[in-house]
């Protein structure tokens, strides 16, 4: 949760930094006709792209919806792939209106750029081999432990375990690749993501579910489009009206979580903790 | 092993999705080398200027892309850009871009070296009958020029082929980055799926590459002798 | 413009008209001189043979000569014009100027009959129909006219550089520079490029010929131009300078030859 | 623009450390590029059969194929046929299989040059076929091949840079890292391209100035 | 065979030792002959110039003397001893022929004395200082002692074949081959290296010369050896062979050289 002082500070700072205009961005994005949002191309299940090409998962979903809200249509949404270290720099160069890719709310990230209110929350969980079963990160000592290159977990990691090696890829395809070849002990990642991947994974269990503090996970904009923000915000409070992210969760995640997971412990409806 | 790879490269899309990012990879090649081509050529006569301060230039040019990475370039135009200056530039782009320029240094080293070659007593003679600044270059320099150049610009060209693997590390989606989104959709059903896809482009990778430098080879040994 | 002192041979070149005059021609590269002040007259149909050691400068006098190298001082006059003073037109000179060099300098991209239409008719303009004429009649002349349409590699040295000649005689020039250009030749081949040579003197060409060929020289010269480091020695007609050569330093050359 | 140099600073040592690396694993690919190609261009040269048309699809395999594509085969496709190679020896790997064709036409290119007279005069002189190889052939086919090479050296030394792939911390997985977690882009680019310029012009003007010296001076002082 | 009735001379040949015999020498390029039947006899101490046109076979003779080239029939004796019959050891037979080649083949990585040493020292294994003994005097003798430390970029055209000379005189040969070793070479720089060779012939080196220098073969040969189109047509003593050639085909060559 952040102030409004906050948000107006580094709205300042934003149009400081590199003095691009920020409003009359839904104007904008009205007169383009489609809204370009960025997702995830091989995050299973919150954006992947399934065997005929088609974006599919948890964001794409409300992602999906935002247009239709906005624009009219939910066709009218381009999905733009994103890696989990180029959401910033997407955003950031315009490429992007906005990002709906797994985006967990840190504070370095609030520099660069502007979270709406959440809509989902995370910690951080660790993935590893039935067979040598990490429950506890001291566990790790002295081990390589997988991350994903941008993500909190390696931001985390780095910062409170420095002594930890890690291993970082591009991307998440790689990360889990990793992980299946045996090249660390472990994989640090979203407790969302890397419950997902273990459900489906038999032989791999998160051992550690949660670690650090919970964070939520909320759709970002460039920094300084408070235009755009509001109207997520509101979209946000409307569709929690109708439980729209429980249906989303239902459509997309419940048949990977099952029952073992209860919804509540991870989604946020009307954008509110 | 291999029958359920098959199976899953010919059901649904994959197989059209895997051509599909190919064409990105071809597509952006052909534009950089055919537009390098030209503006090598504008270089290569550049570089041989009599002037000192365009020769310094020059050098400086080549020599920033011989000594960085075109994988930096790719970063520094992706991020560097557009943190900098907030411009919108797709990762395609911004790849066909920096190929441009790196094609253009190295080929204009490439025209650079073959009028370099040439003996001196073919532009004495040029001369001597007479032939104007222009027709000199015109009937005399350049043809030759051309025909010492292509093996190295066709080897240019293959170079140019390969490096557009680079393209999926900043968010390009071709070939290399839909094999990837197919073997994460494929964990379940192809566990080896990332033997197959990635031997797959490579092979993909041989075949559009093997026939160019063969090429140059050929053209190398018939206009050795 | 002292010549006139050390000249010899057996016209006198006071009674025809002067072609080429080269006065006082000074050059140097990078500030060694390599010719320290030269001076010659060439009249209309005569055949200068210019010898001298290795290095001495005979090259870089013809390449003056066709304004392949600047020269620092002095003045050279094409038919009573000056090729240095006021604004030279070198494109139009040359075409009055052939020359043939020690390497076979045919284009190697372009056929035999498209190396000699080159020049007249990209850079003269004329009909292609009649320098066609004029290029098989000079082929046949020197014996190479089913070669018309070869490519250079496919030629010896010797054709090599009989097309050179043709190419050369193709712009119809006033005069013509040979620089060594059977130096790299078999014997049998030299003879067929000197035959050729020899050929030209006879019709009146008005030529200026470097060799190390004595016997050829001998041959066709009307004057023997001896040059030592940058400087003319001596001038004289063959027959004296080969067997009664004057200065000290034609005589240790010429004694190179003899054994 | 403002360049944050604190940042630039603190981050002195990442960098230093990757420099280091991407050093040592461009030294191995090298070394064992030379090798490999040292090998290849010898059979090929003396043309031995059956070694040569092997020699000749793996020459043509790695040139013809991008790096990225060999590690990621090496590093990710490998392991399901149960071959788990760890990330250095995948790189070091994947350098030396890419540089070893390299390095092959290379030097045989260069034994190429030794002109038939040479080999001739030698053998006139009663050399052996070994003491021929020894004293008048390698010689000089190395000098000739001496640009060639040195140009492979930066070039494996620049496609280390795709090794990142592959988790390995050389200089541009630091700089994606930085970026990634810091968003400070312009101070990791920048700390980025100073680092090969401080690796590699040295190493290009050494070799500028080596070329034209075998160039223009072919041997002595 | 055959080649005592065809064969001159100032002196018999029966009377001294046959140092190198050639019988019937067969050789052909890829099915097309280029010596058809060479007979030859020389006798140590004697200095065969060997003449012909381009192309008729002279290179390729000396090739096959020194088993670069194999041949196909016939026979080739050293001191009585076959080198094509039975196992041939080349590289001790090499030693004993020395051979010139028309190019500068000095190795370019070596200084000049290393060039020298290289033969004696690895082939030989001779004492180091005992073959520097030998090179110095023998460079001295050539006019070059004080280039011995040169690398061969830094000498002329002339001066590098000397220096191929001493390096082949250096294995102390029983004969010398010189192919055209004056070729490609300017005259005051042919006329040095003729001179060594001539000093050579009057120490009594057995000699086998290709050249086109006409003067020098006259002044040089015991016997000459006139070669056409891989058969040898003619041989003759010199005074004999350029005053009054017996066949037309030397006529016709000699011609060449005549203006
Ligand atoms: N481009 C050049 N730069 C510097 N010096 C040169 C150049 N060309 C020739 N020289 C020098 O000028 C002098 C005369 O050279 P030139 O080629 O005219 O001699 P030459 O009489 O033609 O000799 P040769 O018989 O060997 O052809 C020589 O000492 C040579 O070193
Ligand atoms: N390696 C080869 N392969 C095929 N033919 C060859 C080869 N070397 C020489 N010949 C041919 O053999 C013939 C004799 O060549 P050779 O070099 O012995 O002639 P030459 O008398 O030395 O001529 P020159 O005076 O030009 O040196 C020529 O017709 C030549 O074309
Ligand atoms: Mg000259
Ligand atoms: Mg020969």
């Amino acid at each position: 949760g952040q102030t409004g002082g906050d948000q107006a500070n580094n709205a300042n700072n934003a149009n400081k930094a590199n003095g691009a205009s920020s409003a009359g961005s839904l104007e904008e994005i009205k007169q383009r006709g489609t809204l370009r949002i960025g997702v995830f191309s091989d995050k299973p299940p919150f954006g992947y792209v399934d065997a005929n090409g088609q974006n599919q998962g948890f964001d794409v979903e409300i992602a999906r919806r935002f247009a239709k809200d906005l624009l009219g249509d939910e066709s009218k949404v381009e999905f733009v792939l994103v890696e989990a270290a180029n959401r910033v720099p997407y955003l950031e160069s315009n490429k992007v209106d906005i990002i709906m890719a797994n985006f967990t709310v840190t504070e370095e990230r609030k520099q660069k750029v502007d979270f709406a209110n959440p809509y989902m929350k995370v910690a951080l969980g660790i993935v590893s081999p039935n067979g040598a079963l990490i429950t506890s990160i001291d566990q790790l000592q002295g081990q390589k432990v997988i991350v994903n290159k941008g993500t909190t977990a390696q931001d985390y990691l780095t910062k409170n375990h420095p002594d930890l090696e890690l291993l970082k890829y591009d991307q998440n395809t790689e990360a889990f690749e990793a992980l299946k070849d045996g090249r660390g002990a472990a994989l640090a990642h979203d407790n969302t993501e890397v419950l997902a991947w273990a459900k489906s994974n038999p032989g791999f269990t998160v051992g550690v579910p949660t670690l650090g503090s919970t964070d939520t996970i909320a759709p970002a904009v460039k920094k300084g489009d408070t235009e755009l923000l509001n109207w997520i915000n509101q979209e946000l409070a409307e569709l929690a009206k109708e439980d729209f992210i429980k249906k989303a969760y239902e459509k997309t995640l419940l048949p990977v979580y099952g029952d073992d997971v209860k919804p509540e412990e991870l989604i946020v409806e009307g954008g509110k903790l | 092993m291999l029958n359920s790879a098959l199976e899953m490269l010919f059901t649904s899309q994959n197989i059209v999705r895997l051509l599909e990012g190919l064409l990105v990879t071809v597509r952006i090649a052909l534009i950089a080398i055919l537009i390098s081509a030209c503006t090598g050529i504008a270089f290569g006569l550049l570089m041989t200027m009599k002037s000192k301060l365009i020769k310094v230039l020059c050098r400086l040019y080549l020599e920033a892309f011989r000594i960085i990475p075109v994988l930096v370039w790719l970063f520094i135009g992706y991020f560097g850009i557009t943190s900098v200056f907030a411009i919108h530039l797709e990762g395609e782009l911004i790849v066909i871009i920096v190929f441009i320029l790196w094609g253009t240094a190295e080929m204009g080293d490439i025209v650079r070296g073959a009028l370099e070659s040439l003996p001196r007593h073919q532009s004495d003679s040029g001369k001597a009958l007479g032939l104007s600044f222009g027709q000199l270059y015109r009937y005399v320099l350049i043809p030759q020029a051309v025909r010492r150049m292509l093996p190295a610009t066709i080897n240019l060209a293959t170079r140019m082929v390969k490096t557009t693997s680079l393209a999926v590390l900043i968010g390009v989606v071709e070939i290399l980055k839909v094999g990837q989104q197919m073997i994460e959709n494929a964990r379940f059903t192809v566990p080896t799926a990332s033997f197959w896809i990635y031997g797959l482009i490579f092979i993909l990778y041989f075949i559009m590459c093997y026939p160019l430098s063969r090429l140059a080879k050929r053209l190398e040994a018939k206009w050795s002798s | 413009m002292s010549n006139n002192s050390i000249s010899g041979g057996s016209m006198s070149s006071e009674q025809r008209e002067i072609l080429l005059a080269i006065k006082d021609l000074y050059k140097e590269y990078g500030g060694k001189p390599v010719l320290k002040g030269i001076d010659l007259q060439v009249p209309r149909g005569e055949v200068i043979v210019v010898l001298g050691p290795s290095g001495c400068g005979k090259s870089t006098l013809l390449r003056c000569l066709n304004g392949l190298e600047p020269i620092q001082k002095g003045d050279i006059l094409l038919s009573g014009q000056s090729l240095i003073r006021g604004k030279v037109d070198w494109e139009q000179i040359r075409q009055q100027i052939g020359m043939v060099f020690q390497n076979y300098d045919l284009f190697p991209h372009m056929t035999v009959i498209e190396n000699i239409l080159l020049g007249p008719t990209k850079v003269q303009n004329r009909e292609r129909s009649q320098v066609m004429e004029q290029a098989k009649a000079l082929l046949e002349r020197v014996g190479l006219f089913d070669r018309m349409d070869a490519w250079p590699r496919e030629l010896s040295g010797g054709q090599k550089q009989r097309i050179a000649i043709v190419r050369a005689l193709c712009m119809n020039p006033e005069i013509m520079l040979f620089d060594e250009v059977t130096a790299s030749l078999d014997p049998e081949m030299v003879r067929e490029v000197l035959d050729v040579m020899l050929g030209l003197a006879k019709q009146g060409m008005t030529m200026i010929i470097v060799t190390h060929e004595m016997g050829f020289a001998q041959a066709v010269a009307d004057r023997v131009v001896f040059m030592d480091s940058g400087t003319v020695c001596e001038i004289a007609g063959p027959q004296e300078f080969f067997n009664n050569p004057r200065t000290e330093r034609a005589k240790q050359f010429l004694n190179i030859f003899q054994y | 623009m403002n360049l944050n140099w604190e940042f630039i600073l603190q981050n002195i040592p990442l960098y230093e450390k990757a420099a280091w690396l991407t050093l040592k694993l461009a030294f191995w690919g090298t070394l064992f590029s030379l090798l490999l190609g040292l090998i290849c261009s010898v059979i090929m040269y003396y043309r031995i059969p059956l070694l040569k048309t092997i020699m000749g699809g793996y020459i043509e395999l790695s040139r013809n194929t991008p790096l990225l594509i060999q590690v990621y085969f090496l590093y990710f496709g490998l392991p399901k046929l149960g071959v788990t190679l760890s990330e250095t020896a995948c790189a070091i790997l994947g350098l030396s299989f890419l540089g070893g064709s390299y390095m092959a036409e290379a030097l045989r290119g260069g034994m190429e040059a030794v002109s038939k007279s040479q080999i001739e005069s030698g053998l006139s002189l009663g050399l052996s076929r070994w003491q021929l190889i020894r004293y008048v052939v390698f010689p000089q086919a190395f000098s000739f091949s001496i640009p060639a090479l040195g140009a492979n050296c930066i070039f494996l030394l620049k496609e280390t840079s795709v090794l990142g792939a592959i988790a390995i911390l050389d200089l541009m997985n630091v700089t994606k890292d930085l970026i990634g977690m810091y968003y400070q882009t312009v101070e990791s680019l920048l700390m980025l391209v100073v680092s090969y310029l401080i690796i590699l012009l040295p190493l290009s003007l050494f070799l500028t100035w080596l070329e034209r010296k075998v160039r223009y001076a072919e041997f002595g002082p």
